[in-house]
């Protein structure tokens, strides 16, 4: 049960201190708030566009009070978001939910597409801490892998195993398949994945297989982002305040619901 | 029956403890429901149902000012046809009190709904007629004395379970429409739905909801309910279940003072997370046994003597 | 005349800058309106003066919950006639407008007390028509169309100085009412009086204030009360002063933005003491400067435009 | 201006501990309360008779979080409180106002009647603090001259100058008399006053001649205590949120009203 200050939840609206352009789709939009700033990998935040949207996006970086989300054009909001310039306003609020344990030694980081950013922000912070670390990512193609040469720097003592659907950078296929690939021949302390829910299940089914302790970042639609509307819920959690991160326990609670179906905009229950 | 001195009875429903889930929070989902029922809640009140599914508004749906919140989720639900699985379930796996929040652009469709919701076996319904930002309901209906008059008794007149009326505190005098409520068969009055708010943010120059305006909750409402709540009992002999701002069991004792017989707990989900319910009901009860009263219907209206 | 970005102008008044001191807050003594003169108030509403003085309700008449108060104080007021001296005393050493907050038990009185302060050199009369506490006044004209025109239109009539009515939120629309005190020859509308709220103790099981009910003011109305001045400045073309809750400039900006030309601030000086008149003001002013407004009155009502 | 923190006007409703009587008229209550025991002298709370009435009491005692006020029975409210049992409620808001200073070295204090209240609690304070004290106290007769055997325990070491009107303790005449006798002989730092206000403002006049820095403590009507009603104010200054004690820089800004004028209930100003 993740804690919740009310200060984290007053909406703090701030200029838009810098934009860098990832790939075509995506762009990571920094910004400066002190509360975010202190957030943990795995946690989200809230953020407003003036009279468009209100979107949860996961924290990619934070450091000295600035704090960056990296944001994949999809929709109304997101497209919205990406086309919007240094110095314009945004409403921030959270950070929220819980985060990724860094107890574990030998960490397996498994993310698909704009997935991997929470996996980065961990990344980044458990990296010194002398631990032995395999990052998989996955996309559909080259230029979808984000932040490939920061990882590279970061992981250059560690192992890092890209796969694109096309072949067109590191092992070709999906990335489940590198994943077994690699626990056949290697045992892990913790799994963390995030990504699309249908690959996460796949990750979860494979990790109960190797009986690795997995710990996967959920997404759901999210309004309230504090644990009172029920838009996110899936099973007797609600993502945004009992997750977004669970652990095997809790999604063995849920597999009826987890990778399969999720609530629509209208709270009906639809197939992912 | 084992004696519990937190057992209360509104309009006929069997409560072990008068807390109850209220409307619209988290409450799509029955796995929810049975979490808070290890809780201790006492009933539980559905989202609002109607006829059709709603997709609600776009967000920002909600806000927080302080300790309150304004939202204006605009009513998102499935449609009474979607959710009668929940229903079903729900009353498969709960042994308490299922109250399936109905609300309607018409007349005819709060009946519909109503009439469906127990038909697939909801305990009692309760009528939204006092949601203040979705045009054409709610409101619309709560705030309009012949109306309301009409929708409730066409709901009673079909259905053969507890009909409670969830009134709104948007009114010159909450007693009028409480009034005109009994009058048409309701068998409780929920006291109240939110107030009529909003929020701006000074740096965008802009509101804040997309849909502007929306509904207070929270703490910062509590005093205003609560003399909803203390009028209504000077006025109506039904049932008065108190909505609005309660946190603890402070605010709980409060408000079955003023004439409460139960209370439905919203906002303190986010504020205190679903333990509040256990942690009201253990307030209660020490309250009750430190000042020597036998169980917590003892209380109900006594601040009215004084 | 300096220019000056606070300036503000509201029904003819010309006000140094827009926040300006709610009715009934230390408003018996002259010496005190100076005082907050220095800290830059730009207008002062006097306490509620009636036709004959009153004592008011016992005993507690105030009560505090979280950072709002509820007070019930019925009005103590020394009648008009024994207030004279201090509005003739006002008069000579303040140069800030002086507006007398007016209440009747009958439309007559309304008239007579308005003409004399009038008379004794008030610069406007603000019509309270909605105090939630005092039975036969304020809310029973505030509440009541019909006498609410004719209370105004009498007064209008009568005096050749701005009337500002003090409207109550405790309606089903205000904007109704805001119309029909335009219709009545309104010059402003101040938006609004406190909200009707009560407050029990639990340990005595009693209500608190002596009079049962109260008016609650304070940070925790301020959402309510802003989204009145939004409904009303898209309804009415005379300006608004808004009053509830505001406490920093934050909220003043907010109160603008929604369409307050100037602001009244009363619980705020029990909350942040008699500073809090130059605090706004210094904060408004960086506000407009950060912004790039050129002056206080430019950003009236602009989170209107969405 | 003295602070005011939002949690001392919530009201806490609290047994009372213990009553003692200490004349006819008067008696001592005792109740627990954390946030007034960490009171000042010269502060005073707001006390609730439920159902009855709220009255200012100044704080008479406090330690190790049992508070004491005394109140002499005058109206209606008094009566009921002073007619109250061990173990009934009330309501206590506070600690408000400000506090009499306590630098100063050569100290007199000079109370009338239950004006005591305030200068009793000072001297407990001080008494032990090196500082050569004279208190001069008065009242009409001898059973109205409050906490004596205390009073002569506590400035064993002092000086302690008793007038009653009737001469039935001590010197025979009014207060006043005893203070200018005093200060022909001798000079003092300081001298602190609590009593009728005609009283004091004869203390005053007498301190302004004799050039001897006054802190006087004023009673107004209370309704709010806190600054905002307006039912306390004398001249430019709230006695509940300026006051109540006011040192004589300020009683001179306000000599046209202090020992002379008040407002009644109705605001109205009224001869003292
Ligand atoms: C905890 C969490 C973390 C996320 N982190 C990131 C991230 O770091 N980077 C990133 O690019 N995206 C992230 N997302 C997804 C992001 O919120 C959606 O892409 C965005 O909301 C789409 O909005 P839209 O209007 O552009 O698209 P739309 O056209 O409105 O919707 C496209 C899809 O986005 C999803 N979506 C839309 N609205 C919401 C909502 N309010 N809440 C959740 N999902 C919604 C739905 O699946 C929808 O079908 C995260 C989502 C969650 C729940
Ligand atoms: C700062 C302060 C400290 C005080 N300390 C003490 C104390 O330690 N012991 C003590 O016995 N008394 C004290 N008093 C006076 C006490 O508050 C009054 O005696 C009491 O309120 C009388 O109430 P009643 O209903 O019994 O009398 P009433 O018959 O109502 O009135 C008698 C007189 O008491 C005064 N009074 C009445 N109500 C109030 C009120 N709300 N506020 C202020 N004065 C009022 C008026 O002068 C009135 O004429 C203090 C007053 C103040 C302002
Ligand atoms: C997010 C949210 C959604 C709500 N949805 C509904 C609803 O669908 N139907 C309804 O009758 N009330 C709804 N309400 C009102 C609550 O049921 C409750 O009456 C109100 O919030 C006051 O109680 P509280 O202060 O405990 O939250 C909603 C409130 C919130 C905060
Ligand atoms: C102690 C107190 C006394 C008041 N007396 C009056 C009054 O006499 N006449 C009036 O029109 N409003 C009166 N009001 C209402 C205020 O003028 C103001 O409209 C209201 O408190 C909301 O503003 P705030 O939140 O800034 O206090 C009073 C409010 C308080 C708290
Ligand atoms: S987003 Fe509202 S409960 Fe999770
Ligand atoms: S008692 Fe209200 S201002 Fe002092």
């Amino acid at each position: 049960m993740s804690a919740y200050l009310r200060k984290y939840n007053i909406m703090r609206t701030i200029p838009i201190l810098n934009i860098k352009t990832e790939n075509q789709t995506t762009k990571t939009i920094t910004f400066n708030d002190k509360l975010c700033s202190r957030a943990k990998p795995g946690q989200f935040i809230m953020l407003w566009i003036p009279r468009v949207d209100e979107i949860p996006l996961s924290i990619m970086n934070s450091q000295k009070g600035e704090v960056s989300v990296t944001v994949k054009a999809v929709g109304s909001a997101t497209n919205s978001l990406n086309s919007m310039k240094k110095g314009q306003n945004i409403g921030v609020r959270g950070p929220f939910g819980n985060w990724f344990s860094t107890r574990s030694n030998k960490c397996l980081l498994i993310g698909g597409g704009v997935g991997i950013v929470p996996l980065y922000f961990l990344l980044k912070k458990i990296v010194g801490d002398d631990k032995q670390i395999t990052f998989i990512n996955g996309a559909k193609t080259e230029n979808e892998l984000l932040f490939m040469s920061s990882i590279k720097i970061l992981c250059k003592n560690q192992t890092i195993l890209s796969t694109t659907e096309d072949g067109s950078y590191g092992y070709k296929g999906i990335i489940t398949e590198s994943l077994t690939k690699i626990l056949r021949q290697e045992k892990f302390d913790i799994i963390y994945a995030c990504g699309p829910e249908s690959m996460m299940r796949n990750v979860f089914d494979i990790a109960e297989l190797y009986k690795i302790p997995l710990e996967a970042s959920l997404e759901r639609l999210m309004r309230c982002g504090i644990g009172l509307c029920g838009s996110c819920v899936i099973g007797q959690y609600r993502v945004c305040r009992d997750g977004p991160i669970f652990n095997s326990k809790q999604l063995r609670k849920i597999q009826d619901e987890f990778g399969f179906s999720r609530l629509d905009f209208n709270g009906k229950k639809i197939p992912i | 029956m084992k004696s519990n001195s937190l057992e209360t009875h509104i309009a006929g429903l069997h409560l072990n403890s008068p807390t109850m889930l209220a409307s619209g929070i988290m409450s799509y989902s029955v796995d929810f429901f049975q979490r808070i029922a290890k809780e201790g809640v006492g009933g539980i009140v559905t989202k609002s149902i109607g006829l059709e599914s709603r997709k609600g508004f776009e967000n920002p749906t909600i806000v927080q000012i302080n300790n309150g919140f304004i939202n204006a989720m605009g009513l998102p639900n499935p449609g009474i046809a979607s959710y009668a699985n929940e229903i079903k379930k729900a009353k498969n796996v709960l042994n308490i009190p299922l109250i399936v929040s109905v609300y309607g652009f018409s007349i005819e469709e709060y009946e519909t709904v109503a009439k469906k919701a127990i038909n697939y076996g909801a305990d009692a319904v309760e009528l939204n007629v006092s949601c203040p930002h979705v045009k054409d309901t709610g409101l619309e209906i709560g705030q309009n004395p012949e109306k309301l008059f009409r929708a409730i008794k066409k709901v009673k007149n079909n259905v053969k379970k507890p009909v409670i009326v969830k009134l709104s505190p948007n009114v010159t005098n909450i007693t009028e429409f409480a009034t005109i409520a009994v009058e048409a068969g309701a068998d409780a009055l929920t006291a109240t739905n939110t107030i009529h708010a909003m929020a701006i943010d000074i740096e965008s120059t802009k509101p804040i909801l997309s849909n502007i305006f929306g509904g207070f909750s929270g703490p910062p409402i509590k005093p205003i309910i609560l003399r909803c709540v203390y009028e209504l009992f000077k006025t109506v002999t039904v049932p008065i279940i108190g909505s609005g701002g309660i946190t603890n069991w402070r605010d709980a004792i409060e408000f079955m003072l003023a004439g409460a017989s139960a209370i439905q707990i919203g906002t303190a989900i986010a504020l205190q997370n679903t333990k509040v319910f256990n942690d009201i009901n253990k307030g209660i009860k020490s309250y009750l046994k430190k000042k020597r009263f036998k169980n917590v219907e003892q209380i109900v209206g006594l601040s009215q003597k004084i």
